[in-house]
């Protein structure tokens, strides 16, 4: 039997209406559907790319992913503080990360963002109020209260906000992360992208909760469900966790569910999900299913989308170029920036 | 009989272990279904079956707990952790809880836990490290660290059969790069080493990827009429200092050599218990070779210039012999 | 003001009627209360020798807390397994480990359960089916989820049983521990000793949750709130849980409320208690209502209390002598057996 | 000016960089209220209100999650782990977060945890240990073990102003034990050793606790005519080797002594540095002493016999001085 989703009501999941959508700015609707498109265009040249043997290593996809990282960051403002995780390419785009960067990482350059010391997207810039990750998955949450605690002590009305999978919230990290952050009533979002599988292991495996979002009551946080492929949902409801995180409510976690439609990475044919499973899913792609709303709302027709992809397009060969126009890293200053001078 | 990878010999090993004791079971993160990331799992699910192929939460310290549990009960887990880097976040669970136990009040504790690690594949900061001088250091833990495709089978055997924790350190490096063919039942004593190569110039004490160059160095080396002898010292705890000595006492010349950074690493101890225990014997320095004390850097030409090289320890041996 | 309790509602936390006790074998009821006045000579016993400076180190009352360990403890068979914290004394006398096993180990004896390796009640005996605790609270959360494990491996009908306190219930490994069990159905029950104080931080220091018992439905296992000084709701309770466990229904979380009526180990005074706390939990003393719920049902009178009483004085006396008679730890075997053979 | 213990050196010394810097902050378990357990953030509650002193949840990942996070951001967090031991539970953020920060992407993390640490007070096994050796094997972090109140408070002021994560190992033998007068501004180099008491017969390289007791019977030695160097080490990483070595070259022979356990004990680290680098300056093999490879044992008479006692410093001084 192919899963398809929680056993969750499925009412609970917020999604938004075409009267929702009129309700907001055609440049700001642009503006989402523009990250996504953006988004998918690099994540489909990194695999490119990859094919092509010119990375250093492999890569991860958000293919399908892409509006709950578009739409999330797109409630924050640019002081905001994110720690993305390897499937928010599109929330480091939002946030204002060149593709560049992404790619000199994965091309694992001298001037890239880690000098070609760590690899994917798998860096942070400060710069632009990104915080890299590690590996270890649920490990941003305790970190991201923290960053959420230095706006508690500065009294800056700055909000944190970070993502974990469906696999990674049974970390004990994010148990002692959300606790922390709830007796703090820190300026914290965490988005839990349950997208039904965590590697091969479907969320059957990884739980015998209902859902993860009531998980919340057990820190005293506000929590909510969310379509994470409606990008315009995601948008709302971290809209609505932001402001709580904002006015001093405290911090929100907040389920999007979704589907990851490539293996865990590159070299991962995900053969473990039933084919319906992802066809199912493929009808729900959030780029297509928004492009399509545009339309019906006369936001969007050809002339804007190609006008767009093109800019796209340019955008990615320039920036790509730009990235393998930048030297390899040196070994010569390996062992230089171990410690901060 | 065919050839077979270092990593065929570790699911042999576990294979037979499993169809020669009950008590043996898998336990970790896509071991099942998917048969674990380096495949070494593979089929178990469908010869053993749930739940004594356990797929488990993406929770090392549950893994590593449930496991000192089970074990404490008299089964026997053989846990996974998906990248020997994630015992971190189970860390607790082996120094405080497993490595304890027996000492404190008697309970065994017969688990073992299989540690993929190790570079050479391009895995960066979080995805190959050598993290075993971390638990060679804990009393009560036992550290294996195989380099050959007959002990990759041998000590994974032992190590199952043992009633300690035994951390079993599988290095990625050598998954399909070694092949070798296996007769009989292969069972290798943990706390043994193996005098790979006998030699008259310099000892080269190592183990893990390190054996691999370092055999080769020794074969160039044999040709420039310079004899190594290498030892695998394959257990690090427990130490064969014994095998160490007699090697040091031979040749009064070493190298002690690995690819884990350099400060803190293993082969502080080997080096420190040769300077004590075979000065006498000592016709130059204990010379160390280790990674560069930095995290591992992911880009090719930063992890080769990170990790010792062959150059580099044939290097180390024509000093250490020209001393 | 002084916290009497957590913020859910009082009439959610389980207790037992003058009907309820009825249902119940006298000689069971009285058993009960034996054990309870057994931990508690005993308890009172190990603080008398700490002031006398007998002990090796400090010591760790659970004064107070007696009902919860003796009641829980209670619903067991013999051949389940509990992995007793600290305040588990009763826990672990009602088992069947012997008072000087105890004191020999508070002692440091040779022959005691850690020939001296460790102290206090911290050890085990798998004679006992008693799992020894690490000082790591939660840690023994995974590690009877293991034991539990073992019983579902070999098709056992055995319970793990194990406790935490509402400081310790904050650890990573609370989560992946009760996780882990939730999605493997294993036999497991968990109580959570809700004795307002972690040391010296008080609960609301500790979490925003409106009660603990509500983290099981973020793992999909059961839970049930009871009055931790009913010594008869928390037998019923864990009963109810024990029950499930062993019919394949999977692990339980029970939030127990009662109160630390010491410090948090004998040097700590306690002074950040407010003292009307104190007044208010003394009238609720495990022991003292339980005595007058059995003195009015006709199960107990003075004839009776005194000859429990003057049983166990005996047995304390007897105890302790033989503890005292043991050897010291023995420096000569010191290193003898960090491996098994 | 008067006294004041190891203990309040610590207390002064965090105390002043509180006033100093506005960035700095203090989190841990039950440090607000009750002043921690060892009473070092005494009056700090009262002194510099919540949040800049806060009292957490018991969840050790958090304090020091957090602490990254907040450090990353430019705060200056102080965290205190209630003993020493339970880092194990936090360890993660510590070698993977906070360690690799700076080389990965240039980030900044300027945090101190406090670790109390080490034996000599019946803790147990899990209240005793001195975890020193896991991390100064971690390239990024810093670690430094005073042993004097003047190196406790000059210490933590320096970590405190220190760019990089900091683990200062404050030993509880030591907290009442000593007392000094300190005047003026106390601020002691990271990463400088201290040559505690000149000698020409033999180098005593030691830390922490150890300096305690080699002090005691390095007074003793002289006055049978036997001149010890003690060198305290008081930062392990960054090591200054070169005070070491000058020790070595100047007395041709050397002890190294460390609390905690010997095998895998930051003494290896030690020894072998010595061994390699000033081979032809020893007149003996490099001495180590440790504890003794168990866990920590809780009874007093099995405490002394598995930790380094005078006696035992005595012994080996007087042996390598007479090989
Ligand atoms: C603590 C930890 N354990 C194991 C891994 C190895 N690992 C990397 S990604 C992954 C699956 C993650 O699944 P999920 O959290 O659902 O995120 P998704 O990949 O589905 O976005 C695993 C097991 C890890 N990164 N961290
Ligand atoms: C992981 C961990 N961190 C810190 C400690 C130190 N410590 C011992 S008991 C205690 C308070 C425990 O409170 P709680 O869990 O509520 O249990 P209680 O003592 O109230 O029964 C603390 C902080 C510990 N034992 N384990
Ligand atoms: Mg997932
Ligand atoms: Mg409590």
């Amino acid at each position: 039997m192919p899963r398809t989703s929680r056993k969750s009501s499925e009412a609970s999941f917020r999604s938004t209406t075409e009267a929702d959508l009129k309700r907001h700015d055609a440049g700001f609707l642009l503006g989402l559907y523009r990250d996504m498109v953006r988004t998918r265009a690099l994540d489909t040249r990194i695999e490119a790319l990859y094919k092509q043997g010119k990375l250093v290593a492999g890569c991860y996809s958000s293919r399908g992913q892409e509006g709950l990282s578009v739409g999330s960051t797109a409630a924050l403002r640019k002081d905001d503080v994110i720690g993305p995780m390897i499937r928010n390419l599109g929330s480091m785009l939002r946030h204002g990360i060149p593709m560049t960067m992404v790619l000199r990482n994965y091309l694992g350059r001298a001037n890239g963002p880690t000098k070609g010391r760590d690899g994917s997207s798998h860096f942070g810039s400060l710069e632009h109020n990104v915080i890299a990750p590690i590996s270890m998955l649920a490990s941003l949450i305790p970190v991201m209260s923290g960053v959420a605690l230095s706006f508690l002590m500065r009294k800056e009305d700055r909000v944190a906000l970070t993502w974990i999978g469906d696999g990674g919230s049974n970390v004990g990290d994010f148990h002692e992360g959300l606790n922390f952050a709830g007796v703090l009533k820190l300026p914290f979002v965490l988005i839990l992208e349950n997208n039904q599988y965590a590697y091969s292991t479907p969320i059957e495996y990884q739980t015998a909760a209902k859902d993860f979002a009531c998980r919340a009551e057990g820190y005293g946080i506000a929590s909510s469900k969310v379509e994470g492929n409606d990008t315009l949902a995601v948008y709302e409801v971290t809209k609505e966790a932001v402001e709580r995180a904002r006015g001093g409510a405290g911090p929100t976690l907040i389920e999007a569910r979704t589907m990851r439609m490539r293996g865990h990475a590159i070299h991962d044919d995900a053969k473990y999900v039933p084919q319906e499973m992802f066809d199912e899913w493929e009808k729900k792609d959030p780029i297509a299913t928004f492009a399509e709303r545009l339309r019906k709302a006369k936001i969007l027709d050809d002339k804007i989308a190609k006008r767009i992809d093109d800019e796209v397009k340019a955008e990615v060969e320039e920036q790509t170029e730009d990235a393998f126009a930048q030297p390899p890293a040196d070994p010569a200053h390996e062992i230089d920036e171990v410690y901060a001078p | 009989m065919s050839e077979i990878t270092y990593l065929e010999a570790i699911r042999e090993g576990m294979r037979e272990e499993m169809l020669r004791d009950g008590n043996v079971f898998c336990i970790g993160e896509d071991i099942g279904t998917y048969g674990g990331a380096f495949r070494v799992t593979q089929g178990f699910l469908q010869e053993f079956g749930r739940p004594r192929i356990l797929d488990t939460p993406l929770s090392e310290s549950a893994i590593l707990g449930a496991s000192v549990g089970a074990a404490i009960m008299g089964l026997r887990p053989v846990a996974e952790m998906q990248f020997a880097d994630f015992v971190a976040n189970g860390f607790n669970m082996l120094v405080n809880f497993a490595a304890k136990a027996h000492y404190r009040w008697g309970a065994k504790v017969p688990m073992v836990v299989r540690l993929p690690s190790g570079g050479g594949t391009r895995g960066g900061p979080f995805h190959a490290t050598n993290p075993e001088a971390w638990f060679a250091r804990v009393p009560g833990l036992k550290v294996v660290c195989p380099a050959t495709v007959r002990d990759a089978k041998g000590l994974i055997k032992s190590a199952i059969r043992d009633d300690n924790p035994v951390l079993y350190f599988e290095h990625k490096f050598l998954y399909r790069r070694l092949k070798d063919t296996l007769e009989g039942e292969v069972l290798v004593p943990i706390g043994r080493a193996r005098v790979a190569r006998e030699g008259r110039h310099v000892s080269l004490i190592t183990y893990g990827s390190m054996v691999y160059h370092g055999m080769n160095v020794a074969l160039e080396l044999a040709s420039e009429g310079v004899e190594v002898e290498v030892i695998d010292l394959r257990s690090l705890v427990p130490l064969d200092e014994e095998t160490v000595l007699e090697s040091v006492r031979k040749t009064n010349r070493v190298v002690v050599c690995h690819e884990d950074t350099k400060t803190g690493g293993f082969g502080g101890e080997i080096a420190a218990r040769i300077a004590e225990k075979a000065f006498e014997h000592l016709d130059a320095p204990v010379r160390r070779l280790g990674a560069k004390d930095t995290p591992v850097p992911h880009a090719p030409q930063l992890e080769d210039a990170f990790a010792p090289q062959p150059a580099d320890i044939k290097k180390a041996l024509l000093e250490t012999v020209a001393y």
